[in-house]
């Protein structure tokens, strides 16, 4: 029976999935006027873990799977599927220095996280591990929030290859998104 | 199912065809057939019927080659159903002129495929023969890129000019004469996107601080004022919908929870009137919200039809609905309820007497044609090579 | 059961047609060398059917179904599911004026008529009755015979959007391919 | 099913994903997680484990963007074996030289996405970083487009020089010095077509009139001499494949009709052997043919791989088979029969100790992974956003 399976597989992929261009990548900052600016986050930089600590920091999950915590706000295919990593680019493409930042709490230790979404670009779309996220998701004229536009921009190319999620602090409250 | 089981009966399946086709019955006294022309291309005409659509797939899995088909909702078979496409490469979006039987396409190529020096093209493709009949290259690329959307590509002033909207992240309109197929003017929009058509000769954009920001245009495209209303949303905790539905000047946003703000964009400055409820106390109670990509379109009779899905939460706004609910806008008076084979996506409504209800069902990419009048399921058009249809439009969109 | 029934369409059809890329059109004649040439073709040209005849030409079938008797040769997406016909291209879309020949047998007279497999291009794969009959069919080095190449050549544009089938005459012998 | 049955469900099931999300045990004592670099972009091995195919996936419904997919096929999970990708445009083909890390892609691109003016380049990819290098740009669009073959973009002379098949309807070879990346030479070959490597400076071409031609080329990629070899098969009657795979430097092509022929292409003009059965008379009464797309491979202990279907006639050439069968070409012997698990449309095997073959399943269009040796099936490699992987490549293609 691998034809229904998998008949259901993408099924379940469409209905969950492609309903929309997911943020992919997203802006930081609110009312972005007449040029690209670099708005203040609202991040509080992490200190990097201390060398002899007898903890280290934690993760849990899949990172190639949509639910993995990094990906509360994200839309588009995982690079981790693609030949990159929640955090780095696939061979070949470029990261876009522009992005959009989610807050996302990571289960092991507790804390929220400003996640920036970098997307990678360069080559069409990977295809792959596409992943739909919409919480806190905002229509395009609230561009800091929104997750429906191509945030390829400031890339050689503005064509959109997969997204990543990367680590940029941690959130000061809950509310920031 | 036996037969994909059974690994020899391709084959068979072929050769069962060929004899198939020359078993037939024959005359050999007919006369023979004429020899044929060739190098005839098909036309369309110039003003497409209502029951035509116009169904922009942008190709989510190989975005270089969007395409928009007409197709036309009237007929049975996708050999009658399909009468032509043209591409539109990268997210593009596209506007229609009904009185030059035009359609303006924003899309952009790169100088090699997907790399290699950008370009942002506005194409201008004749209604009647589906070529392109000229273009407009941006100075410097920064059209606006995303999901497929209908105010991005605005033609206003009797279709004297055409605004598309632009976003580098900074937001601007790009006005361009459509007599002389130059751009004549950019206008910032700062902190505000999309142009929705506003009095004779201006535009308002959506802005994140909840208001609308009106722009009215001179003749010549220059620039005479921009005004921000109120603001009368906030786009954090009751945000509106930049897909909006226009009846008789008065354009109508649903919000994320249910509400539907009736804008009047007669004037030179756009006057929100007051909101109403789509859903009833019960249906707030399970949740019932408005949800999809194109999800709202409006009728020729003061109707317009809504994505609605129940059980909605922060992250459903964009998956679209299991109905379509039909409201009087004027009488706020939902008419009908439309309960669509699985899922809806989009919708576009056609024009004329009898409005017919487009859907995008994302369970299999096909689309679903509903009668608008009496909610009944015509016909489903599919298998004409779509990928993602995500956005679908009326053939005139005025 | 819609599900099924759709899902057995597409293996079927994947199965039945996506297996090659059907000619599409092919050349006229063999050896071509060093530039392109119009050679002779196997075709008694059929003379234009009396005004006052008591019977008309005739063709069964349906243009738009792969089976339909044109199609002997053909290979590629059918331009009757595309705006265009058995014979004319869709709108805005432009006929290779190179092409390959076959030779298929009309039902209802018994015939077999020179067929002629125009592409029509400029626009990218029109996607719809994709259409793979592979009779006749020789390997690319056969180029008078081969339906595996792109016959978008002498067009402004090399995208091959659908295939025509226009009848050029009546074959001379059953033989002639 | 039933929960694609109820309309309702599909909100609910997103809604429980986020609270599953947020559910889980957790340590607030732990370290923060340290801020992480933006920018970082991932690289390959300059040389690629025999595990490693290229998977030309032509996108026949999208051809302006058809994709190369690097695959690891030791890996179980898409994510694991997805180790890049890169475009190629249009119909393209592809080579490969392991002593320079370089990919090789013919491809085309208009000026307009799917129309305006063509051009023909030669992409030269580096395997490491998976990035653009170099460009040849032919001075007349003419290259070859198809369906994807193997010899088309042919190194030879230690990759030295690069050939490039040309079909206008004329044929003829595009010489390219790898060193300097620019056209030398371009060779006509009339009536023949392709590019087998012959000797160590040439290359033999197939002939519509049963010949093959072998073009023996000076070391600055200008012509010598070429030959033809006398008529060894009938293209109407008894054609064999363009599809070949190499074993010590003797090409074996097979015939649509079951036999191989063996073409030795060791010195400067290629030798054609005597011809031998794939098939037994009771396979041959069953009509057991070769088929498919790229339907036969080499491992490097002299075997061969090649697509077999039952009920073989006129038409069902291209269509693939059920089966792999394994021969042993210098005894001419099978040593192997692989029953596939649905169907196979194109084939690869891996270089090394271990081969390993790659089937493309036309029914679902996933890879098929087998033990070359044992015939076992291992895996499947799907959901990698395929469209149609009509071609696929070992890593390495010496």
């Amino acid at each position: 029976m691998n034809f229904l399976d998998d008949l259901f597989e993408r099924r379940s992929r469409q209905l969950a999935q492609r309903s929309s261009r997911r943020g992919v990548l997203k802006q930081l900052g609110g009312l972005l006027v007449g040029a690209a600016a670099v708005p203040l986050l609202p991040v509080a930089r992490a200190v990097a873990a201390p060398q002899a600590a007898p903890k280290a920091p934690k993760e849990m999950g899949d990172e190639s799977d949509c639910d993995y915590w990094r990906y509360c706000a994200i839309d588009g295919f995982l690079c981790s599927c693609c030949g990159g990593t929640k955090n780095s680019c696939p061979p070949g493409t470029e990261m876009s220095p522009i992005t959009w930042i989610g807050t996302c709490r990571n289960p092991a230790d507790g804390r929220n996280y400003v996640i920036s979404y970098n997307d990678c670009c360069g080559k069409s779309s990977c295809g792959i591990c596409l992943c739909q996220r919409d919480e806190g998701d905002r229509p395009p004229y609230r561009s800091d929030k929104t997750n429906d536009i191509n945030w390829c921009l400031g890339t050689a190319s503005a064509v959109y290859h997969c997204s990543t999620a990367i680590v940029v602090g941690v959130a000061l409250d809950k509310g920031a998104k | 199912m036996r037969r994909f089981k059974n690994r020899v009966s391709w084959a068979g399946l072929l050769a069962s065809t060929v004899l198939a086709a020359t078993a037939l019955a024959q005359d050999s006294s007919l006369p023979p057939l004429p020899i044929e022309a060739t190098g005839t291309v098909q036309s369309l005409p110039a003003k497409y019927p209502d029951e035509w659509f116009l169904v922009h797939d942008a190709s989510f899995f190989h975005m270089s080659d969007g395409k928009v088909y007409v197709i036309d909702t009237s007929a049975d078979t996708v050999a009658e159903q399909v009468k032509g496409m043209f591409n539109v490469v990268l997210m593009g979006n596209i506007g229609q002129s009904r009185r030059r039987g035009e359609i303006y396409a924003a899309e952009t190529f790169h100088s090699r495929g997907t790399r290699g020096t950008r370009m942002d093209v506005l194409t201008i493709w004749d209604m009647a023969s589906l070529a392109p009949k000229g273009e407009v290259v941006w100075p410097t690329p920064k059209r606006y890129m995303g999901m497929p959307q209908r105010f991005a590509v605005t033609p206003i002033d009797n279709d004297n000019l055409l605004l598309v909207v632009n976003f580098t992240p900074a937001t601007s309109v790009t006005i361009i004469d459509l007599d002389t197929r130059e751009i004549v003017n950019e206008v910032a929009t700062p902190g505000c996107l999309m142009a929705y058509p506003t009095g004779q000769r201006g535009f308002s954009s959506l802005c994140a601080d909840g208001r609308l920001m009106s722009t009215q245009l001179a003749r010549d495209g220059s620039l005479i004022k921009q005004t921000r209303s109120d603001v009368f949303f906030n786009s954090d905790d009751s945000p509106i919908f930049e897909h909006t539905a226009f009846i008789e000047g008065t354009a109508y946003f649903p919000s994320f929870s249910g509400e539907v703000y009736p804008v009047n964009m007669q004037g030179k400055v756009a006057q929100v009137g007051k909101p109403w409820d789509l859903v009833t106390k019960e249906e707030r109670a399970g949740n019932w919200r408005p949800g999809g990509i194109g999800l709202i379109d409006a009728d020729d009779h003061g109707h317009f039809y809504i994505l609605m899905h129940p059980d909605g939460a922060d992250g459903t706004q964009n998956g679209g609905g299991s109905e379509v609910w039909v409201f009087a806008a004027a009488k706020r008076e939902r008419v009908l309820k439309i309960q669509l084979q699985a899922w809806g996506l989009s919708l576009a409504v056609s024009r004329g007497k009898k409005p017919m209800v487009l859907v995008t069902n994302p369970t299999d990419m096909s689309l679903e044609l509903y009668d608008g009048t009496s909610g009944e399921y015509i016909r489903s058009v599919k298998d004409f090579g779509q990928e993602t249809p995500l956005m679908l439009h009326a053939s005139y969109q005025d």
